[in-house]
């Protein structure tokens, strides 16, 4: 359920009293209503659904996640040797 | 007011309100399929083409091999990034014939325009016709204008027939596909449909990405120049997309496909209005791409040739023929899983 | 793109994999919820790559087959009147009421339009104002504060000419039953990452403890998936039923604030049909009593509808995951999408449309040869 | 509210919100001829057809003279008595090939059909186009369907394309006919375009009388069998009707004509709806008749093999080729008068 | 057809042009008042055939011609409003208003469409009770009686969304106003005979006997013209002035008592103004205050209209016989059925462009050759 | 002005309290309103204008003109010799 994608804010603005934003997803620009996300500003990502930013990406966890499988990658090689 | 009434059938496509015709019948997947099978075929009757459905059909006059081709063009927007419904027309229609290997003699334009249309519309579309036909050096030999009321045609169709004289050398046809060969793609995929997909009302987005819509009929030469009757069939995957293109291709030839995910070129912004929208990038359409049944012996010099092109130089292997089954994508992580024609319309998602 | 192509790396995947044989024991049944991540695991094939003896069934998690069949035949008698213009998201168009759908109902002149978000159903209305506008209202928790900030924006605006057609549906109450079928076979739950991005997932910890099942939270790109497996048995193997987080980069333990707010004011709890289930008691929002004027139930009285199911379709054992699509005798012969019996073939997220799109039928694919 | 400035230009046809298409341009008279040759052909820039304005241009392949032609068909209703769109769009293509001595070798055939049409209608359509191409002895070698929203066009339009081979013996032009060549008319005037108003909203009436909807490519064959290079020029009079066809004739030329009026074949329901709806004969549209202009020695035999078959049977002598001048005509009392192009649509007049 | 094909009878044409070339002994100058006469006149080349000397000048007798300006503008204007479906016989579509035409309007959006009959726009008002329909009823006295059984119908029908904008002219005070005018060359009528189905002819012998014209009643095809002819110049010739009536087989004295009575019922006269005449009194019919609910200027606020004709445009002139179209600067040059500068030549049965459709321009077409 | 044709009464009919009937013009059917034509019935030829009868067309006075026409044509004809 749910599609989400994330994408990063270029831009906030306010549009008939709600707080909106320009979010951009590798090259596509789409309007965005950005009012559950009071705190994202521009630079941040974004998880994006139905015209919503319903959660700001925590580029650290986002790291540590990585750095955890890409140990995994690392360990798995060393283990099959190079 | 409304009561269902629960002993009505239960199946509703049985139901005879359906037996209406639906956007997703011009989809070019499997309704469009079913509606030319099973509508427009048989009531042609004794008239109808034989054979798989090519891009272009062979006529031959007084030992001449000639090809013909048409296309209604319906797009909305008239004007987009990378081109028009004019040069689309042109390029559509080339292209059809390019897929036989043939080059273009002469091309007709037909237009219904509805009433109210800006005359500077019509004008600047009929310059880029003029200007697409010259780049492609075919002339408009002849052609054909109908003015409908105000609601009766939504601002201007335009639909192009072309004449081709088949290149000597190659013969390449839906059914030509044989396994073990190579499936080469011209190009990068999916930049016409989302270029015209972000300008829809509800679905509006910003995009960098413009139409692919080109002529390649002097790809086809130097492909066939390279690849001689190796080159087995060709398609230029226009609606329903690279899945329709290659579908149509295996079906006609009795052999399977299978695709590389990973080789398949999507810009980066078609790939994530795909994202957006929840739609697979090898169902949405292109007009300036081909794909190529290749004999595996002349798969490198074709891809050579298509490279020294502008239209071809991203070209790439994107899969290979298989002995039969279904088409088949090796995705990401390495399983597979079958690339179906698409069923009608595609439609934004919510999951 | 960024945070997501990261998460689609074969060779990270591969790793996954092997550390999952690696800790893989015995076999273990796993049921991702959500509909998106069916999609997922079925369109990159990720299920026939796991260890064996590691199932994954699917879950009830897609808004669009849960949908039950009197919302839609609400939708579509009301989007037959005069002067309406009904919208939704565009997966709602195909799904067949009990004599056709919308789709096919445009195609016999009704104005029924797609939107990508319900804020476009309000815009229309308001460009409208001699057209009622209908927002069919359908979504898990992910999509409520979209829907909710639909109604509240057209109660500031003063429109009169947009309503909603709610049919909002919860997931934890799902998973409970899911739990509590008599032949559940589920051990461990992959819960729905945007979800609980929206709800966070303190909901889940009395669920996880009282029926003893490991609940990850997990995201939507193979390694999330992969990671959320993984983790998923580590636990099956240690013994442990917890609620853990895989989709730490966008959800936390209480979610997000002033989503949830937003849901409490426009929305409240109800029991809710689920199409092919049942009602599920307190399983679906309803709006309150403030914004009854947006209800499109109250708006049009389209009378009482009476609908009954395909008496072939076992939706309801494929949603709770009783069965899988290949148990049931009209898949694929039948019902196919062309001809869809039942909800779950309708949408491309439903198990049997995910299972027939990606070939699971005539010849089925083998993993990696 | 509307205050309308006494100050504003005062030459309605100048001001900018005319600058759109209006359905009089799809009408076959003089708006049409000013959108062709204002818009349509400068758009078209080097691209474009040189010379006249043929129903169907000539193609030289590898030595074969070919022809080729096109028309988009956007009749309503779809079916009428006499025929329907189906039939309309293979005659009128076969009709417009055969005007330049052209025998059908193949069709094209593309529809343009709007999200909601019965399939029953679609299917009757298409068997339809494939009698009527069976009858006419030509195989429909390809097509295509787009299907547009519900609104965006009006049930259906169908696009054919035609190739043909030219008949040895004859090159009959638009610019062909010279002063003395006597003008003849293969049949009855008005009977399709009556028919088709008969159902029009607000005019509705109820007539005996039928599409002439056939195509001629027989009895042109016949025509030119009899007559040789003396068959000068031939048109059928379709949109603008015989004055239209006249006109264009005379223009492409440089002649004049003189028709009489009494030797018009009008056949009586014909002659009763141009009575109430204040129109002209022959301005209405033809689909099954063929106006020919002829060297006087051969007229005879050409009008003697007109007879001799169906199609021709009831074909007279109209009138005859001035040296220049415009379109006349000799009216019943005896005057003359210009016939002149119709300026846009025919529009019922209360007096 | 019978009733109309023997009176078409070239033989009998030739012998009534005999005749009349006998009775002549000097020039006379008549009009025929009616554009539809005016119509057979110039398309058959009757006048081309007179003998010399006798002259027709063509007269004020088409409705299209002579709506004003002002009432274009306002249909215009109407017809510009959402909701708004505005209908009128086909030949007022393409009449210039100051800026555009019907048919331009329509190009750009508007919903205007062409009816046969008044009683169509009634039948329209009833299937769309959602939108307003506005006939714009413009016509002598032959489409009073139409035009006043259609405001009847609807009251009847108790229609409240349907209205006309009347612009209806008489045809006696137009002919009295030629007479009156300084330099009237006209020496004898020809009554529209449609128009005497109706009225009969009772209005017209104080109009003869005044100005001491012959007036003869006549008919519409080109053996009732030249026998109207030639029994005007008979009475020329002998001195008289009476009204005669050469249509009998459609026109009584007293015209028909019906139709005068539904006119009297749903209209009362007015003073009027004639597009490129200017107002004569007493020439008009408007709607009485019993059907002001159907009075579409009083349904439609559509403002104060200013309106100005083309100065170069002598169509006063025209109109009352003053001048030909040949003696107009613009004829034919800046004024063209395509461009046209002012009414006479937009509608077919206007006396210019009847003149320029007939070829009356660069190659006057000669007489019997 | 006032486009008027002679057609045939076919048929006489009440429709929504309004006389009408089909007048047929030479082959060609439609419905008209025969409310100020109250005596005319089928076979009667009727004046249409805007889909109204205003006028029954009167048979002798008919032939009564055109008699006179074809008496001058006689006498012409007489005049000229044969
Ligand atoms: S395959 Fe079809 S019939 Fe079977 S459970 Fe799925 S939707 Fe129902
Ligand atoms: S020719 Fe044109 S400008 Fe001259 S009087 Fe006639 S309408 Fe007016
Ligand atoms: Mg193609
Ligand atoms: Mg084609
Ligand atoms: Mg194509
Ligand atoms: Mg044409
Ligand atoms: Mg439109
Ligand atoms: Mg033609
Ligand atoms: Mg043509
Ligand atoms: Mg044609
Ligand atoms: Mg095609
Ligand atoms: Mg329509």
């Amino acid at each position: 359920m749910c599609l989400g994608i994330p994408g990063r804010i270029t831009e906030v603005e306010r549009c008939d009293g709600l707080r909106t934003g320009t979010v951009d997803f590798g090259g596509v620009r789409k309007q965005v209503c950005l009012a559950y996300t009071p705190d994202a500003g521009p630079g941040d990502y974004v998880i994006v659904h139905v015209g919503f930013a319903i959660s700001v990406v925590d580029p650290d966890e986002a790291a540590r996640t990585l750095a955890v499988l890409r140990a995994m990658d690392g360990v798995l090689e060393q283990e099959l040797g190079p | 007011m409304t009561i269902v009434d629960p002993a009505a059938g239960s199946c509703p496509v049985l139901l005879p309100e359906s037996e209406r015709v639906l956007l997703g019948h011009g989809s070019g997947g499997r309704l469009s399929a079913e509606l030319i099978s099973e509508v427009l075929l048989p009531g042609l009757g004794p008239a109808a083409p034989g054979g798989p459905l090519e891009d272009a059909a062979l006529v031959t006059v007084g030992g001449c091999e000639l090809l013909l081709s048409t296309d209604a063009y319906v797009v909305d927007p008239l004007f987009f990034p990378g081109g028009d419904i004019g040069a689309l027309a042109v390029h559509g229609t080339v292209n059809d014939l390019a897929m036989r290997a043939g080059l273009p003699v002469a091309l007709t334009v037909a237009y219904v325009v509805e009433e109210g249309l800006p005359l500077t519309d019509l004008r600047r579309v009929a310059a880029s016709v003029g200007a697409a036909a010259a780049a492609a050096g075919v002339p408009v030999v002849t052609g054909d204008t109908k003015v409908v009321g105000r609601g009766a045609a939504d601002r201007l169709f335009v639909i192009t027939a072309g004449l081709g004289r088949r290149l000597p050398g190659a013969a390449p046809t839906a059914a030509g596909a044989r396994p073990g060969d190579v499936v080469l793609l011209s190009g990068p995929i999916g930049c016409h449909g989302v270029t015209v997909l972000s300008t829809r009302e509800g679905l509006g987005f910003e995009s960098d990405v413009a139409s692919d819509s080109k002529p390649l009929h002097r790809l086809v030469a130097d492909m066939i120049a390279a690849g001689g009757t190796g080159v087995h069939a060709l398609r230029d995957p226009t609606r329903g997309g690279l899945a329709a293109a290659v579908n149509e291709i295996a079906a006609a030839s009795g052999v399977g496909v299978e695709l590389v995910e990973a080789a398949l070129p999507v810009p980066e912004p078609v790939r994530a209005a795909c994202e957006m929208l929840g739609i697979d990038p090898a169902y949405v359409a292109n007009e300036g791409c081909l794909v190529a049944f290749v004999a595996p012996e002349r798969a490198d010099a074709v891809l050579t040739a298509m490279r020294a092109r502008p239209e071809g130089a991203a070209a790439v292997r994107i899969g290979a023929v298989t002995d039969g089954g279904p088409v088949l994508v090796r995705t990401m992580v390495g399983a597979r899983r079958v690339l179906d024609l698409p069923l009608g319309e595609q439609l934004p998602r919510i999951c | 793109m960024r945070y997501l192509d990261e998460y689609r790396d074969p060779v990270l995947a591969r790793a996954l994999l092997s550390e999952l044989g690696r800790v893989v024991t015995r076999p273990w049944t796993l049921m991702e919820v959500c509909g998106g991540q069916t999609h997922t695991i079925v369109r990159q094939g990720i299920d026939e790559l796991l260890p064996d003896g590691v199932r994954m069934i699917h879950g009830p998690g897609c808004p669009v087959c849960v949908t039950p069949l009197e919302v839609l035949d609400r939708a579509m008698a009301i989007a037959q009147r005069p002067g309406t213009i009904l919208t939704s998201f565009g997966d709602m168009l195909r799904v067949p009421g009990s004599r056709t759908d919308l789709l096919a109902l445009r195609a016999r002149g009704a104005d029924v339009r797609v939107v990508y978000s319900p804020m476009d159903a309000v815009a229309l209305a308001r460009r409208t104002p001699d057209r009622q506008v209908v927002f069919l209202a359908v979504g898990f928790e992910t999509t409520a504060p979209a829907n909710a900030m639909a109604v509240l924006h057209a109660a500031a605006l003063g429109l009169t000419n947009f309503t909603v057609l709610v049919s909002h549906v919860l997931v934890p109450p799902a998973m409970t039953a899911v739990l509590r079928a008599p032949d559940c076979r589920v051990q461990a739950f992959l819960a729905a990452g945007h979800v609980c991005a929206v709800m966070g997932w303190t909901e889940y910890e009395p669920i996880a403890a009282e029926h003893r099942v490991p609940i990850v939270v997990t995201g939507f790109e193979p390694l999330d998936l992969l990671e959320g497996i993984l983790m998923a048995v580590r636990q099956l193997e240690q013994g442990r039923h917890e609620v853990e987080n895989q989709y730490a980069r966008a959800v936390r333990r209480d979610g997000n604030q002033a989503a949830r707010q937003a849901i409490s004011r426009v929305f409240r709890v109800t029991d809710r049909a689920w199409r092919g289930i049942g009602t599920i008691p307190g399983s679906g929002l309803t709006l309150t009593d403030e914004f009854a004027a947006f209800d499109a139930r109250r708006r049009f009285d389209v009378g009482h509808l009476l609908v009954r199911e395909h008496p072939d379709c076992v939706a309801g054992d494929i949603l709770t995951g009783a069965r899988t699509p290949l148990d049931c005798a009209a898949y694929g012969t039948a019902c196919t999408p062309r001809t869809p019996l039942g909800a779950p073939m309708v949408s491309a997220e439903g198990t049997c449309a995910a299972y027939y799109t990606a070939g699971r039928r005539a010849v089925p694919p083998t993993g990696v040869s």
